[in-house]
């Protein structure tokens, strides 16, 4: 089967509804089994030299910073989905999507904070990742929040859309802010911005730079979490789509109570 | 197992994680059960879906 | 139960839109406002109900509450629905209910609301919230709080608009009964409600034409309303 | 039981904030956000931060919960309900202080609970935690409640938001004064606490008086 | 000579914005009450005021015209003019740049003249007003041409304002950010002002192409 | 130079307003939509103007400006007016002519704006602020845009609200002058305009009955719009 035959089918929301049934469990459980194996690593892996037991809220910290980052760019393209090829899910993954990121973009916050006080003696400091991936976090608030207060669906659904696509530009910030960013060949160098937090070390192009007792378990856990996000992600779009016929099917009743009574001779 | 001195802060994260995540899901898993029950209650009533509304409209039709 | 006006006029801008305007209306009797756009229908109803200040004259609800102004012993059913849209139909009754005194306990007030809502065959949408409602819904459900809490006095703005004749002849129903209980109903209108027998009092252009029996009636429209603001009227009414 | 027109409107209004949703959380984030861009306009000094926290925290919950006011009446005035609660039996007043204390519960009071969090930001102290919540409770009262006059006064003005503003926030002036006395009484050492608090009180005291009164007064005028 | 739409469309919004006043009156009072209030939050230390009196002149600047773009398309769009701009042959982006344009000549100008002044309440070191202005003036076209997505994405929204504020201060962060940094460059010794203000320019000339854009691609929605 | 739809859809909310819709006119023709209230007319024009979607189908506009899209080419006439109220009678139509592009020059289009001021009948009123201006008047300053910047195609939504009969028929002669330019006009409305000949395009409720020459014509309406958002109708729209 082609990736294009699997969109199309998927196109179709009954489609989704009954593939989406079957995979779900499955999905929600390997997620399970995934993150309970790579926490074990982690819990059995010796502490950090530098920072010792504290080490193990990487194992937690990391994957939501990815996921919020991940969350985004969901967004971003069911958003992308909407606007330019009009695909009838692409609305829903986009606002079943929003809800999941803001979750983990909240937990990357706190769980970054309550490392923050034993590593570098505060909760909070204002730095650039610290502060852009808070702004990564209201601009998850802003799409939730257009979204509520536009009546119409249709025109709710198009207009966040929008402002998720012009958000995007948050996502390259929350990278360059930290590493700086130089493009030889147009002699362009835009300096790191002041910071405590560690750059990149997983994600980098001269490898991994992080002791394989680490990285393996932290590898783990984040692929456990994104299959949780993906689960969680597939569960809110089932809802939408419920809730969505609901909505259809309360429009039917009225218009039915109206043609009763347009049948029904006046009394 | 020995956290050391900060071990305040990591199970705090890690509950805060566990709180905020399972949360997450309950309103999902409350949700569907919601949308779902509405639906029953719906269909119940005799509102029927679109696609299969045309035919139960024009048996009931004169 | 005798409601009546005596010389009333009253100012909207810099203009008297109603002057020096006397009627009476009695328990058990219609009394409907009608003349051309602009003619001061809706103003001597929100007048009546005491959102706008007379400029003289007074009106009075003879053998009504004497404790209580005029508007908080009517029912006021003006160009807006007082509807919630993110309430259901029953829900919003219930709030008018339960807050305009209608019954005294939860399951009373269930029981006055659910009367209401079969009475104006809403019945099957009772638990679906008000903003999927159509229009005409709407209008009907907004028409529920005529039944739901007792007032002696009805003050309709035209009540029929966005109704469908079923339902024009559900509300004339509905107005009758109360007619009978000892109401009395006071409605601007531009087409006719099917009342029984109603009298009539032309606001503007020609005086009244009343067709209803007049023994018991001081009706005079001493002003001169085309319902164009132009500055004879003004000048008209401030000569006076 | 039955239950007073007041208490029965002052659940629809609970009822209809919680359904409506957006109102209360748009509230919220409006507060995070502008706490938020503060450090970002004074510098990352922490120091300095934690010093001026409390004042910070409450002229921005003050902004929020005042630009948030703007909708008080104003649905019922579109709806026509406005209208009908006029005429229904129950004085006016009390339908404003029905719905000024609908607002201070769904909006005031979120926005003081917050307001600890948001200290973490500024780098708040831990021990003016307490305090400031309870300042912040026992102050905000008086932003709905003088708030309403706002909103009553300018139903049917453009630009409502600025306006409604401009024209409350002197009448805030005693309470946030007050407010800051009370915490920064409770901190340092050699100033005290309860004289601050109490006039506070009186404050809120006052505008649940005032509030309702003046609104009704302007109401009646908007229904004309 | 013949005007092109784009200025016809610019002095026709700037001749409105000054026959209706009241507008810009509002901009600058909230501006200046705000700023007013501050010292009573933040307590009367006037050395702690002098030196976070840029920030908070910048942060308070931001709120005022951000709460006052609430408008931007909402007269047009309610009597019928939008749609009308719309076909008449001048993409709607420009049409959206007319009026982010006129919003900053009439608002973010004004608001960043009044700073001088108020900078006079908040003990503002003298030799600091002209980088204050400088750096105002040349980093409010962001706020306006920012702004304008928001105001075309809440639209039809209901609560305009607050949410606005909310979908786009995120957006400024980049803008406030470098704002003060340039002052404080200018300031203090062994920090320089150029670079950040360079990029602070930047950044607005950036908006002024993105925020028309992504401004016109909603006001399209909005018509449908 | 034509128009021509061919097989239109227009989906607004989740139903199909218009449904498999063709239809042609040509330069000097104009055609009249009609039809009951929600029966598509505004959503018809709107769609033509470029505000809509298409949800299928597509319309040309032959022998006009290719370059451009068909709303450049169009003066559109909705139920609002595009009237600032503190500018002017006259500030608004130089506003608008010289926005359209009416004319190059400063003295040419004032000469236009005060053409057609005149040939309005807003001659006296050209220094008043709109603000004042009765509904009727500012209903003939929005008109006032088709005089002052040339456009082939008309798209008109009942352009007679608020209009009296006088007006009516100056607005009747604005149009045949367009017409006998040249000109294609479209016009939503529930009452005659008072033309010499006009095509009818009817839309929902009964098959189109059409007066006028049909020999240049493809008038098909396959849709089936009672104007009541219906179950039948979403379904059948999907099926299709
Ligand atoms: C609220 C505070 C914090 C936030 C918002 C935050 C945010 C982030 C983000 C967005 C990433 C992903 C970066 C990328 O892949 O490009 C990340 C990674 C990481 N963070 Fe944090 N962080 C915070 C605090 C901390 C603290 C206190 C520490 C430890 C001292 C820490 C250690 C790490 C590490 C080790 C990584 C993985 C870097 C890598 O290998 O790619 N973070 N954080
Ligand atoms: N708020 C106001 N300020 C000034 N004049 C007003 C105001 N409201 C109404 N008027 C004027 O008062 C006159 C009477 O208006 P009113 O609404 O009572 O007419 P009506 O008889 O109800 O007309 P309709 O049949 O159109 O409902 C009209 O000429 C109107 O222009
Ligand atoms: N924004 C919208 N969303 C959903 N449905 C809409 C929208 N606008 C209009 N409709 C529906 O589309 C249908 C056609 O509306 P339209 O305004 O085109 O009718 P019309 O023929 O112009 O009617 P009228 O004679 O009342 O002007 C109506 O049933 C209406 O309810
Ligand atoms: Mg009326
Ligand atoms: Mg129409």
């Amino acid at each position: 089967m082609t990736n294009q035959s699997i969109t199309q089918k998927l196109a179709n929301p009954t489609r989704f509804m009954s593939l989406s049934g079957a995979i779900l469990p499955w999905l929600a459980g390997l997620a399970v089994a995934v993150i309970v194996f790579g926490l074990y690593r982690g819990w059995t892996a010796p502490p950090d030299y530098q920072q010792g037991e504290t080490i193990r809220i990487m194992y937690i910290h990391v994957p939501a910073a990815w996921l919020a980052m991940l969350g985004y760019a969901l967004v971003a393209i069911s958003s992308f989905g909407l606007l330019v090829f009009r695909h009838p899910l692409a609305d829903v993954s986009a606002k079943a999507a929003a809800p999941i990121g803001a979750a983990f973009t909240l937990l990357a916050l706190v769980t970054g904070s309550l490392w923050g006080k034993p590593m570098w003696g505060t909760y909070w400091v204002w730095d650039a990742r610290l502060t852009s991936v808070l702004m990564l976090f209201f601009l998850y608030l802003g799409l939730m929040a257009l979204r509520s207060s536009i009546e119409e669906e249709t025109l709710a659904a198009k207009l966040t859309a929008v402002l998720a696509l012009v958000g995007v530009i948050i996502l390259p910030f929350i990278k360059i802010s930290v590493e700086g960013l130089s493009v030889p060949w147009l002699g362009l160098e835009i300096p790191a911005w002041n910071t405590l937090h560690q750059p990149s070390s997983v994600f980098r192009s001269d490898g991994p730079k992080i002791h394989a007792s680490q990285l393996y378990p932290l590898l783990y856990c984040a692929l456990g979490f994104t299959l949780l996000f993906f689960a969680l992600h597939m569960k809110g779009m089932r809802n939408e789509i419920l809730r969505r016929r609901v909505k259809a099917l309360r429009i039917a009743e009225v218009d039915r109570a109206r043609a009763a009574e347009a049948a029904a001779p006046a009394e | 197992m020995d956290l050391g001195p900060h071990a305040d802060f990591i199970l705090a994260s890690y509950a805060v994680y566990a709180v905020v995540l399972a949360a997450l899901a309950a309103w999902l898993v409350y949700d569907g059960v919601h949308q779902q029950r509405l639906l029953d209650d719906l269909e119940a009533r005799g509102a029927t879906r679109r696609s299969r509304a045309g035919r139960a409209e024009k048996n009931t039709k004169p | 139960m005798r409601l009546t006006a005596e010389n009333l006029s009253i100012r909207r801008g810099n203009r008297l839109v109603i002057d020096g305007l006397s009627f009476a209306a009695d328990s058990g009797e219609v009394l409907l406002l009608t003349g051309p756009n602009g003619a001061g229908k809706t103003t001597l109803l929100r007048a009546i109900a005491g959102f706008l200040p007379l400029e003289s004259g007074n009106t009075t609800l003879h053998g009504g509450d004497t404790e209580r102004e005029i508007g908080e012993q009517s029912h006021y059913v003006g160009h807006a629905n007082g509807i919630k849209s993110s309430l259901t139909a029953a829900e919003n009754l219930e709030f008018w209910c339960a807050y305009l005194g209608g019954s005294a306990t939860r399951t009373h007030r269930r029981d006055r609301v659910y009367g209401a809502l079969d009475r104006l065959r809403l019945a099957a949408l009772e638990d679906i919230p008000a903003a999927y409602l159509s229009a005409g819904q709407k209008r009907r459900l907004g028409l529920g709080r005529l039944l739901v809490a007792d007032r002696p006095l009805w003050l309709l703005d035209e009540p029929t608009v966005s109704l469908d004749a079923a339902s024009v002849a559900l509300l004339a129903g509905i107005v009758e009964e109360h007619l009978s209980g000892g109401g009395l109903v006071l409605a601007a209108t531009h087409i006719p409600l099917g009342l029984g027998s109603a009298r009539e009092l032309r606001l503007g252009g020609s005086p009244a034409a009343s067709p209803g029996p007049s023994d018991s009636m001081i009706m005079e429209e001493t002003g001169f309303n085309t319902g164009l603001p132009s500055v004879d009227q003004s000048r008209q009414g401030q000569e006076k | 039981m039955a239950m007073s027109p007041f208490f029965t409107l002052l659940r629809r209004d609970i009822t209809l904030a919680l359904r409506e949703g957006g109102a209360i959380g748009t509230a919220l984030g409006f507060y995070l956000i502008v706490i938020a861009m503060l450090p970002l306009g004074l510098g990352p000094d922490l120091n300095l931060l934690s010093r001026i926290a409390p004042g910070l925290l409450w002229i921005a919950l003050l902004l929020s919960a005042l630009l948030s006011l703007g909708r008080m009446f104003e649905t019922d005035h579109e709806d026509g309900s406005l209208e009908l609660l006029a005429i229904g039996g129950t004085p006016l007043e009390l339908v404003a202080a029905a719905k000024a204390l609908a607002h201070w519960l769904t909006t005031g009071i979120p926005l003081a609970l917050l307001a600890p969090l948001l200290g973490i930001l500024l780098n708040l102290d831990l021990s003016a935690y307490g305090v400031l919540v309870l300042t912040m409770l026992v102050g905000t009262p008086a932003i709905s409640f003088l708030g309403a006059i706002g909103a009553a006064l300018t139903l049917r003005a453009r630009r409502g938001g600025l306006l409604l503003a401009l024209l409350i926030l002197p009448l805030y002036v005693p309470t946030l004064i007050y407010g800051i006395q009370a915490i920064s009484g409770a901190l340092l050492a050699g100033q005290s606490f309860w004289p601050s608090f109490l006039i506070l009180a009186a404050l809120s005291l006052g505008s649940l008086v005032l509030g309702p009164l003046a609104a009704a007064a302007a109401l009646r005028i908007q229904l004309q």
